[in-house]
């Protein structure tokens, strides 16, 4: 049964330095506040796995803790590069970053293995590109029946995997809408769970297009309302595409991000 | 030109893309021109047009442009929300996308895709955004359009790094390496539109954009471009074109 | 787009001799009428493909549909056995069956494939069995990134899926909810589909639970009301236990089996 | 059994099975027995037992017995309704399930059944339903409860057709097999209880259910049984256990 603990405990609990953590929701429900604690927790050396890294990986990554990072599109959608990501990876700053970048369909495929507990995925992809060359997750498979060769990749078994959703009931039962992205592939993927959201509720009703995953197959719930700025939550908030904007010169600049960061986030744990 | 009212290359190249989204067609939508354009298809003559972001959203029918690609617009009014595995495994390599849009940051003359590293992929000049969806949308979709602005930087006769098999090295080469779609069937760029010989897979200079001249293509590519020799000159946006894509753009990101 | 066609056109249209036919539905949405229809249309040498073949194959099987069975549990739900099936295996009643025989899990991960459109899939299954013997559609393959061996079964990619939804509006678009199956990946799998539904309606509203197949990933769809009867659909009907209950005796004499099809299924269509 | 009523050798069998269910544990349903049993438990000491359903339902709460599998009491009452796939991939593969309860048409003294053919496989005298989900329930629950009748015919010395892997040919089997579970851990049936040596892996008699004797348990056993030398004697069902089962069968495919 998850146990129902503030966000603090719960990344005290969860995460720890060396960790392979994966933090999910694709432009809809990223857990912010769940990578701010991190920040604040002062994890390192953590392998982080995404498929967009998004400015909660920027975040991470320009505050030292990563030093592996697994993905397939690193930018800042629609605004322009992710600028700790990129100055990590061209200039080692604040560290050197290690990459095992796939595209969606492969990154997304060794979810799916993970969360089913076999070794490896199959699927159309990555033929004649120079990721099959640059990359140790990317083989071929022969089709036992019809001889056809196809890419195999291995599943992902995060130590965490970290989500945001919509409700909880006071058992621990989650429910999240709207898009739902690789969230439960994460979850059950994961040795861990942490689930933040924005309401506990008494009873749980189910919602159309609504996803639920049993309490038992979660470690943690954490309360955290507005857990997802500058993302949204479908029928909680809108996505603040004006802070998106905002990120692009606070980003750009080593010395803007530190103070931004200190100040928005390091702060908050004062 | 004189009946046109003036317009930008950007437009230019949002309505040459919308053109070619014919009414009815599936469509696999990246954000940012994929998506104006496919918007703008469905204003104008492709009111059936199906649209599908990979985040999920099935049969889109945005009011509004959204500004990424997990607006909540494009969840509310989808035909089908999916997860991401499915619209990978189930949608996407099912086959049953018939058009993708792509951009990159470079292409060459067999319409293959750089979208990862600038500069050797151990120690990148700029690390690129990555492969996103590209590789397998190229590969699975029935046909592909690339859409970037054209210049020696990224016209180039040598990719850094291939992201994305468009034609391989020529022809036969999507076939042998079991790539399903027909791969890439147009190139639009500020200058004008290109398209794979038939033959040769090279990418050929078949439309000038109104007021641009052969010359400067060519020296805007960084191999010997081909010209068609029957190459025309791109009608220019209509009034009702413009109009549309400009209200579409003045719109962006609100809510309905 | 999908065609809204009347059954009897539908069947004609889609179904020939000779072709592999799944029809689909757990328990729940079992596309009987669209069976009956088959029946009354005299197909011929078909491979009928089903988890479980239930009354709606007992009676195609016993009216000489199938050449073959590809399933994986071929019993009465909590009555016994299914006696036409029995019959043709063990007497070749009404004529030999070849039967390809799989566990859910593996039929499952075959029509997963199908729909994915690779040719086979991964799962851990079988091995130690003696299905694995009798098989040729299971096999052994090795991880190319640990080793560990597993089981690959390959794609099924049936002529015509058929299945029995709830609803559809005027354009096509299908929506089914309560237990889903496999529905999804048969309709996707197959080169050609059939829905029956219960109401056409005008716009369809998502309902909770609710699956959605565009009409354009649909190749017809026709109204049947009740079409899915002694089975059930959800918000519609309850199902018939006592039918399942009366088969029995129906079925397991020849003749009184040949009598009640030719009472109530095929005079249905003089 | 002075103070116990009189109850019937399925009762027992329901029973037995059902104390073997505890609180909050995952089980995989099959319909009948199992799931009369697993209801029964839920009515008495478990209350947050977790009944999985192979046909989607998730954390089904039936408020009366379900007469099928796929009774839309389970989809109405689950926690979360999900796809056949996923059943099988994410949850049963997944190894999230830690109970799973099985019958069958024949056991062996390891506990492997046969659920698919009497006689020879090509020509079988009784073609039997098949495999279902038994191979990989049995592979991967994190044990598994099977019940059936015994006599003669269904505990046989060799199984005509091994359709499930219990513990294969011994000790050592299951891991060279790489199966996840840890395997049969009962065998319920109508005389009383067998549980595998832990050390041989042969199913032995552990306990007989009251007025039951060892000879007849022997003697409807097709291989020479082996018999704890603890051997007990089951508690009869008590008056609690009899009344909620009798309810629960009274009640069964009424809707609540």
């Amino acid at each position: 049964m998850a146990e129902l603990l503030d966000l603090g405990r719960a990344i005290a609990e969860l995460v720890h330095d060396g960790d392979c953590v994966a933090l999910e929701g694709f432009t809809h429900l990223i857990p912010f506040a769940a990578a701010h604690e991190i920040i604040r927790q002062r994890r390192r050396d953590l392998t982080l796995v995404r498929l967009t890294p998004d400015l909660i990986y920027d975040q991470m990554i320009g505050m030292g803790c990563a030093s592996k990072l697994v993905f397939s599109w690193g930018g800042n959608p629609g605004v322009g590069s992710l600028h700790r990501l990129r100055d990590a990876v061209e200039h080692d700053w604040p560290a050197p970053l290690e990459v095992d970048e796939h595209s969606h369909a492969g990154l997304t495929n060794r979810y799916v293995a993970g969360a089913a507990r076999i070794p490896f995925a199959v699927l159309r992809a990555y033929v004649g590109t120079g990721l099959e060359e640059v990359s140790s997750t990317i083989a071929t498979i022969t089709c036992p029946f019809t001889g056809e060769r196809l890419t195999a990749v291995p599943a992902i078994n995060p130590d965490v995997g970290i989500i945001h959703a919509q409700q909880a009931d006071r058992r621990g039962n989650v429910q999240l809408w709207g898009l739902i992205g690789v969230q439960k592939e994460v979850v059950l993927a994961s040795a861990r769970s942490l689930v933040t959201v924005e309401e506990v509720v008494d009873e749980l009703t189910l919602r159309p297009g609504g996803v639920v995953l049993p309490s038992w197959a979660v470690s943690a719930v954490a309360l955290v309302p507005g857990g997802c700025h500058p993302s949204y939550a479908a029928g909680y908030s809108e996505r603040d595409n004006g802070f998106y904007t905002a990120w692009e010169p606070i980003s750009r600049d080593r010395a803007a991000f530190s103070s931004w960061m200190d100040q928005h986030v390091l702060a908050a744990g004062r | 030109m004189s009946d046109t009212a003036p317009f930008s290359t950007d437009e230019m190249m949002t309505v040459a893309a919308a053109r070619e989204l014919t009414d009815g067609k599936v469509c696999f939508v990246g954000i940012g021109l994929p998506s104006t354009a496919a918007n703008l298809a469905r204003r104008l003559h492709a009111p059936d047009l199906v649209l599908i972001y990979e985040s999920g959203a099935i049969g889109a029918k945005p009011r509004t442009l959204p500004l990424s690609i997990g607006d909540g617009e494009l969840a509310d009014t989808a035909d089908s929300v999916v997860s991401v595995p499915e619209i990978f495994n189930y949608w996407l390599q099912g086959g049953r996308i018939d058009l993708g849009m792509l951009g990159a940051a470079q292409v060459d003359r067999h319409a293959n895709l750089n979208t990862t590293v600038i500069g050797p992929y151990e120690q990148p000049k700029v690390r690129l955004p990555g492969a996103g969806g590209a590789p397998e949308i190229a590969g699975s979709c029935g046909e592909v359009i690339i859409v970037l602005r054209q210049s020696t930087r990224t016209f180039v006769d040598r990719l850094d790094f291939v992201t994305t098999v468009g034609f391989g090295d020529g022809p036969g080469h999507r076939e042998r390496l079991g790539l399903r779609g027909r791969g890439p069937s147009l190139v639009v760029t500020d200058l004008g539109l290109l398209r794979p010989d038939p033959v040769t897979c090279e990418l050929t200079l078949t439309e000038v954009h109104p007021g641009v001249g052969v010359d400067e293509v060519v020296q805007r590519t960084g191999w010997p471009l081909a010209v068609s020799p029957q190459l025309r000159t791109t009608a220019p946006p209509t009034h009702e074109e413009l109009a549309w894509l400009r209200r579409l753009e003045a719109e962006r990101g609100t809510r309905a």
